[in-house]
């Protein structure tokens, strides 16, 4: 299959415009010697229909399961029908970044409902049309922190996503800066002490997540305060966005940015992408913040119309001063995520409360089993960490039947050997868990 | 249009949620009264409302599907309906990213496969999926080039960039620590091969070079820029955007690139989603595989599997694999074109260029007359000069003709620039009559400028009020 | 826009065709050359520009995802877009209609239970999901009618049908051999009893009643109607397509009617498609099952099964079962909603319709002002008295204002009829603003009435000449 | 889930301005003794998620087969992913027939375009915006020819689909026609000789299907001449009308009618519906014809539109003297087989022939098999007949390995015991057709 619509007799009469006797005048300026004699290495092309064959070929060697239990940065949710039939329009997945306004307002309105919505959900004033995704947009948030202080040290708490962690240390590398981790409390929050002794004026900003990797909620509030003594920021993430709908929210609590990652809200899991990231900010921030931006403004006749606007901010103005090099982001998962918090409403809330039941049935389920024990104290919303016998034994078993189990932690915290993070959303059916437990019994 | 905000009604909702099978709990109990939020601000609106709202937005947007897109440097090619279908399969949506590798056998076969078959497309030794869009992958290719000086233990604190460089480019090199140098281009559009020599030093990592570049112009003397790069113990860095302009003609492995980034929603056909998702993924030569990204994919024998034990590498650039449902559409794509399909599409997408070039050169200016690749570059002076009528008008004006204008006032060594990139997926019969609109535009800046400045006029706004957006911006809605 | 055949160009195509695997053979030795054809006048065009015709086509449409659509009698709900989602599970939508019965038991199923709550929905003893519209059930319906009477050996060559009846009605009478004979309506709208006496005899073999009727009324004597009828030996037909009047309030059955078709894609609200397809289900009494046609599901233990043995029988009125897929998106409507949603749903179309009907009152005439059902009946005549401005006029004025206009010039009884059906799933905002736009509309009929007689002025095409269109039709494209 | 966004707050609103106390009141016409005083019998509402669940399930109570063999009527097609997409524009599906023509050019331009290709195909003058389906379009073709000429005998070729010659016997029944069967001749197409014989200055039309239900090509040309003699019409239908791609249409040899089930053109199988009904004839029969017809015309500046035309020919008009009932069609079915043949063009005929390419294989494949034999002598497009040993059991061997196999013509006549029908198309693979001859061994 192929999608150009040229005819021999287009191309002959275009040549013949243009000047050329063959198609490979056109490649004149590449020089002869790097001009490729072979044919590419990859195999023959298909046909529509042998396209579809091969490719459920390739999508049904994979084994979907039967139900999931690890959540641990990607949350398997209900999608509402309509986000996928308005994500569908042609005109939003077709398009790109609005350049032009007036051809674009679909999308540009969109995204300013996006960042609407997304301003109130965190608790601040402003928020982006979206970053790559929750990790990036966390370390964008530490690299800009930085910048803006003339500072170096970045702080992290361990109690924050592994992968997290990770892309905060490779953009904080890249840009000189050291970045220090502070340990978690018995009760799975960061140690305030500990954050306490680390905070020097040398210090850009401390970044937690709330609730953490470990579904544990953290008390902002302490948190902010200590940082914003030093004259550090106080950047908060959260893992599952539909925690959102219960949970105060870091903006809240004088939280200085909050970024993490929205595919909970209508995203599908996806393998891990695309995803969205979000960044909000205190309106302060505005015209530092990396990423695209949709305005209100008015056209000619006064009427109401979006734009992208302070883009002086942005790399193809600013270039090398740009607040960030992002161009492309994830605007149609920011639309999907729109879509979903447009859906759901004030209902975000009764989900959110349905996951804290379920969650905590499974946990309770769970610690009724032998030799199974809570690790953290405080207080989870759908995630939640158990030590129990064998976690990899456990997780063979529920894999035999279909099911993936806890997320295993001692992948990434050697202290937390056979320790389990769990996750139970709407999708986890009471006979589901019952079954989980029996599985294990 | 109305805000979704200023439709909602306190009651509504547009999505419901189950009643709950197990007992209910006592929020304020099991988390913590002070731990809980008291308002939730979204709105509320009625499926019909929602779908309205929503539906009626994407009809005040234009998109490849409702015609030319001919926005340069961003390929807005059209988009296989079929990749969409492929991608929405269960088996590619469905799975969470911690699935055990043995249940993610097809996921890890297709990249396998996509870094096979874009190593061998670019003349790469090896490929990482990773970075979430073009930009993502230059700054994932700019750090490896960090790491190896690290390695050698050189200090390498600049790093050359044309003047014709997207926006892109110096900022990758800055959010990566680097200090960015400006490299001159020379009058044929290409390096300025005296000033890179007096640029390229020892302090100099190396230059991130975009062939063709955005003039849509072919580096003729590729060779030398590569010698000369590398004769400092330099790196080439390739911004791969362009690379609709080759496939099946040239590798960049070949002309001398060390790390380069593609955009797989530009030359990979997966649509821009209003603005992404997109995928960068980023090729690099054998000097450069220790410091890819984790994880990376390992098959043995005919299984494949994650592995995150390379100690030299930079780490990680976002998490989990990168933006895997576009490499989905992308991997599609190349599989439905095959080798010879590829070549063709390029084959295209250049002569379509090079027709309207032709035909657009008598009424717009061409700052640099040569056979061009991918996309060509006007400029509005002349336009400018005779009525006062700017590029944006021209643009603007566009809109009444039922097309999307091209990129304008880049590369910022055209005044006035307009770069229209065509693609291969347009006819013939869209370039007429695109030509005939420029044309008609052409001659109505003469005749009737004040219609040009007044555009658009089909548009549900007129031309908006940038200079107010910025001056007091409104990026949230409140309620008043 | 241009037609498909106007931009095809030869040698193009949109859809591709895989090479065979196996040896091609001589067709012409394979199949003969008289069979064969030597032209094949297709359009030839690219995917690209198939998507963009048919994306352009579709934005020159209006259906109730844009926005308000009070098209009466054709109960033009909103869609629940998870009904979509179900409908092409690969379950549904991949299965061949001779499947054997154990590979369909979910189809099956589904078929048999829709069939259920049917029945109990509108009292009836059974339904029949094969007929593919309400007009299609209709026939069905007649045709059992006829079987009965011929069973017993009566003849009865006449069937009744009220003035204010839809026009398929005594169509459908007509396709099944009956003569027709008009039942006028009484002066608040209802059956004119009287009327009813002298015509029902024993040469009649039934009335076909809608109720609510067209005029969105109810039969208050529907009792006396049925005893009427009845009285003589006839039979008792109810038209259907209004039954999103009454779920959960009274059932048909209950009423008297010995038969009834539904209209799926009306009352249980699945998408009309620009004209279709839908479904018409048709329930009737316990004397008329035997002559429903086949085949039927059978239900034995937990398995279900199609048979054919039902010597009485019709026969069959289409292919294989109905429209299937439409069925299973009404059957998942009435699995969302449930009891209580139907019937809440009902009280709202009903309290919308009369809403309506209060608030436009005192600017159009109302030919008979007692409460409605789901939808409301004016007359332009005040309009057209005054001004000479119609009700085609007014409707192609409520295009310009962003609605779908309602139903027009039927039931014929009212002169000028503007027929309103709001459905339930209309907020009261777009009743308020269509109520708003109306009066503007009747204002402008006084004030500006060329304005109205000019509207549509906001669509692609301005009115068109239906006159030409019908004097010398032109149905087939033909190369010039 | 529900749908109607009324609050509590509206319904109180509105009850006042249209002068109730309670909702009741709005049914007061419903005599007391009518009123339903129990809740409906049906199932409690399902939430969104649940419905998915609920319809799943249902849905996974089917066994799709690995591979069909079977067409008879409906046939397994690759539908380009393009149908779909255009389909799915919520413009055309949630919109309804296109009484106002201004605010409906989409559809209507999109029918008329069908209207047009149908025509070409079927190689008559005219087509309507479509029938029901392929056996009802029959049906009406019938009693229109009766109605028209005043006579009331029905001939009907045995070897025209059993369904249709049932439907066609109901509309005949309820209209006072007699229909009269004629055999096939040993070649599996109609016997000339029989209908000559049977004709008579009483029959209004002939109908016969070609390709016919066994999937031989019937020679048309002779059929009309001996119809016309007499003053009958014919009415041509056919099976698959993916054959039209390849085969002399009727409409070119002269038949009057040529009608015939459209779903081949990217429709789903949809276990039978909807499909829709092909309806094409002689210009000379456009006022007579049944259903809506578009046509072109212009506006008020001359700007070409369309509008549903000749609609005094339709039942909303001339009530008991329309040329038939049908109201709603299946315009979305006409739709997308616009699309599909647009999407093909000329390549309906390199699928023509592929579908022949694999018939031959399978056929002369299934002929090795010991005791395997033809049993018709006359060319065949991409179905035929083939007579063994012991229909059933081979069916049943093939259901054992997921696939459905040939379909038994004993049930329809009674004569063709172990006759089985096969049908072969581009989804049929050499491997697949490998594969069952392998099984049937
Ligand atoms: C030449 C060039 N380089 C890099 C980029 C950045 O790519 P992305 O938008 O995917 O981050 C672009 C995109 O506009 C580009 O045109
Ligand atoms: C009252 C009434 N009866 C019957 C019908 C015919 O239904 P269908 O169009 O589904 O054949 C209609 C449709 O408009 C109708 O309004």
């Amino acid at each position: 299959m192929d999608y150009y619509p040229h005819t021999p007799d287009d191309i002959a009469q275009m040549q013949s415009v243009v000047g050329i006797a063959s198609i490979d005048e056109l490649f004149a300026d590449i020089p002869q010697k790097f001009r490729l004699k072979s044919v590419l290495d990859i195999p023959a092309a298909l046909s529509e229909q042998e396209t579809i064959a091969a490719m459920s070929g390739i999508a049904s060697k994979n084994k979907l399961p039967q139900l999931t239990l690890t959540g641990a940065g990607a949350y398997y949710h209900f999608i509402p029908a309509v986000v996928g039939h308005i994500v569908g329009r042609a005109e939003f997945y077709t398009a790109y970044t609005p350049y032009q306004a007036e051809i674009s307002q679909g999308i540009l309105q969109a995204i300013y409902e996006y960042q609407t919505m997304i301003a109130h959900l965190t608790g601040t004033e402003i928020a982006n049309a979206s970053m790559y995704d929750g990790a990036s947009a966390m370390a964008e948030a530490a690299v800009l922190c930085a910048k803006m202080s003339n500072r170096t040290k970045i702080i992290v708490a361990r109690s924050m996503h592994p992968e997290y962690r990770q892309v905060v240390n490779t953009y904080s590398w890249a840009n000189g800066y050291t970045v220090v981790e502070i340990p978690y409390a018995p009760s799975g929050q960061i140690d305030l002490n500990a954050l306490q002794n680390e905070l020097d004026d040398q210090v850009a900003a401390v970044l937690v997540q709330s609730p953490n990797f470990f579904g544990v909620i953290e008390d902002i509030v302490p948190l902010t305060d200590a940082a914003h003594n030093k004259g550090a920021l106080l950047v908060a993430g959260f893992t599952d966005g539909t925690s959102l709908g219960i949970l105060q929210p870091a903006g809240a609590s004088g939280a200085d940015f909050v970024v993490g990652e929205g595919q909970s809200f209508g995203n599908p899991l996806n393998y891990g992408g695309p995803y969205l990231g979000i960044f909000a900010a205190r309106e302060k921030f505005m015209r530092r913040i990396p990423g695209r931006l949709v305005g209100a403004t008015v056209d000619k006749n006064g009427k109401r119309g979006f734009v992208l606007t302070l883009q002086t901010r942005e790399q193809h103005i600013r270039r090398e001063k740009a607040t960030s090099n992002i161009c492309s982001n994830e605007a149609l998962c920011a639309l999907a995520a729109g879509v979903y918090l447009a859906a759901l409403g004030k209902n975000l809330r009764k989900l959110a409360e349905l996951n804290i039941y379920k969650t905590q049935y499974l946990k309770n389920k769970l610690l009724q089993l032998k030799g199974w024990k809570e690790v953290f104290s405080a207080p989870v919303y759908n995630e939640f960490v158990l030590r129990c016998p064998d976690a990899r034994l456990a997780n063979e078993k529920l894999k035999n039947e279909g099911i993936i189990g806890g997320y295993e932690l001692h992948k990434d915290y050697p202290e937390l050997e056979n320790a389990l993070l769990f996750c139970a959303t709407e999708m986890v059916s009471k006979d589901d868990m019952d079954k989980v437990v029996a599985i294990l019994k | 249009m109305e805000l979704i905000f200023e439709i909602s009604k306190p009651g509504r909702n547009a999505a419901d949620v189950t009643a709950s099978d197990v007992p209910a709990v006592n929020i304020e109990d099991a988390i913590g009264k002070k731990y809980l939020r008291t308002d939730l601000d979204l709105p509320e609106v009625a499926e019909v409302d929602l779908v309205r709202h929503y539906t009626n937005l994407s009809r005040r947007n234009f998109g490849v599907d409702l015609g030319f897109y001919p926005l340069g440097s961003c390929t807005m090619k059209y988009n296989p309906k079929v990749n969409e279908n492929v991608a929405v399969l269960p088996g590619f949506t469905g799975l969470h990213p911690y699935a055990d590798d043995e249940s993610a056998q097809g996921n890890l076969q297709l990249m396998y496969e996509m870094q096979k078959y874009l190593s061998n497309i670019f003349g790469m030794a090896e490929f990482t999926l990773q970075p979430a869009a073009g930009a993502h992958g230059e700054l994932t290719g700019i750090m490896m080039i960090k790491k190896y000086f690290e390695k050698k233990n050189e200090k390498r604190p600049l790093i050359l960039i044309p003047d014709t460089a997207h926006g892109t480019n110096p900022a990758s090199g800055a959010l990566c620590g680097f200090e960015t140098v400006t490299l001159r281009s020379n009058s044929e559009g290409g390096v300025d091969i005296d000033h890179l020599m007096s640029l390229m030093t020892k302090d100099v990592a190396g230059l991130m070079l975009t062939n063709p570049n955005t003039l849509g112009l072919f580096e003729r003397n590729i060779e030398k820029v590569a010698q000369i790069v590398h004769g400092k113990g330099g790196l080439l860095y390739g911004d791969g955007a362009n690379a609709n302009a080759f496939l099946g003609k040239a590798r960049p492995g070949d002309l001398g690139f060390d790390v380069i980034q593609l955009n797989l929603h530009k030359t990979f056909s997966t649509p821009h989603g209003g603005g992404g998702p997109g995928s960068g993924p980023v090729g690099v030569c054998a000097k450069l595989v220790n410091y890819l990204p984790v994880p990376r994919i390992i098959k043995t024998g005919h299984s494949y599997s994650w592995s995150g034990k390379f100690p030299d590498t930079i780490g990680r650039i976002r998490s989990f694999y990168g933006n895997f449902n576009v490499v989905v559409k992308a991997y599609t794509y190349i599989r439905s074109l095959g080798a010879e399909g590829l070549t063709h599409a390029t084959e295209m997408a250049v002569l379509n260029a090079n027709y309207i070039k032709e035909k657009l050169k008598p009424y717009f200016d061409l700052p640099y007359d040569r056979v061009c690749m991918h996309e060509c570059v006007f400029s509005g002076k002349r336009q400018v000069a005779q009525n006062g009528v700017h590029t944006t008008d021209i643009a603007k004006r566009l809109i009444d003709f039922g097309y999307h204008p091209p990129t304008i006032y880049f590369p910022l060594i055209v005044p006035e620039a307009i770069m229209i990139e065509p693609t291969e997926t347009e006819s013939k019969e869209t370039l007429d009559t695109f030509c005939d609109a420029m044309i008609a535009i052409a001659n109505e800046a003469k005749e009737n400028p004040q219609r040009v400045k007044d555009a658009p006029l089909t548009t549900p706004v007129s031309r908006l009020d940038e200079v107010l957006a910025a001056r007091k911006p409104d990026v949230c809605w409140k309620r008043s």
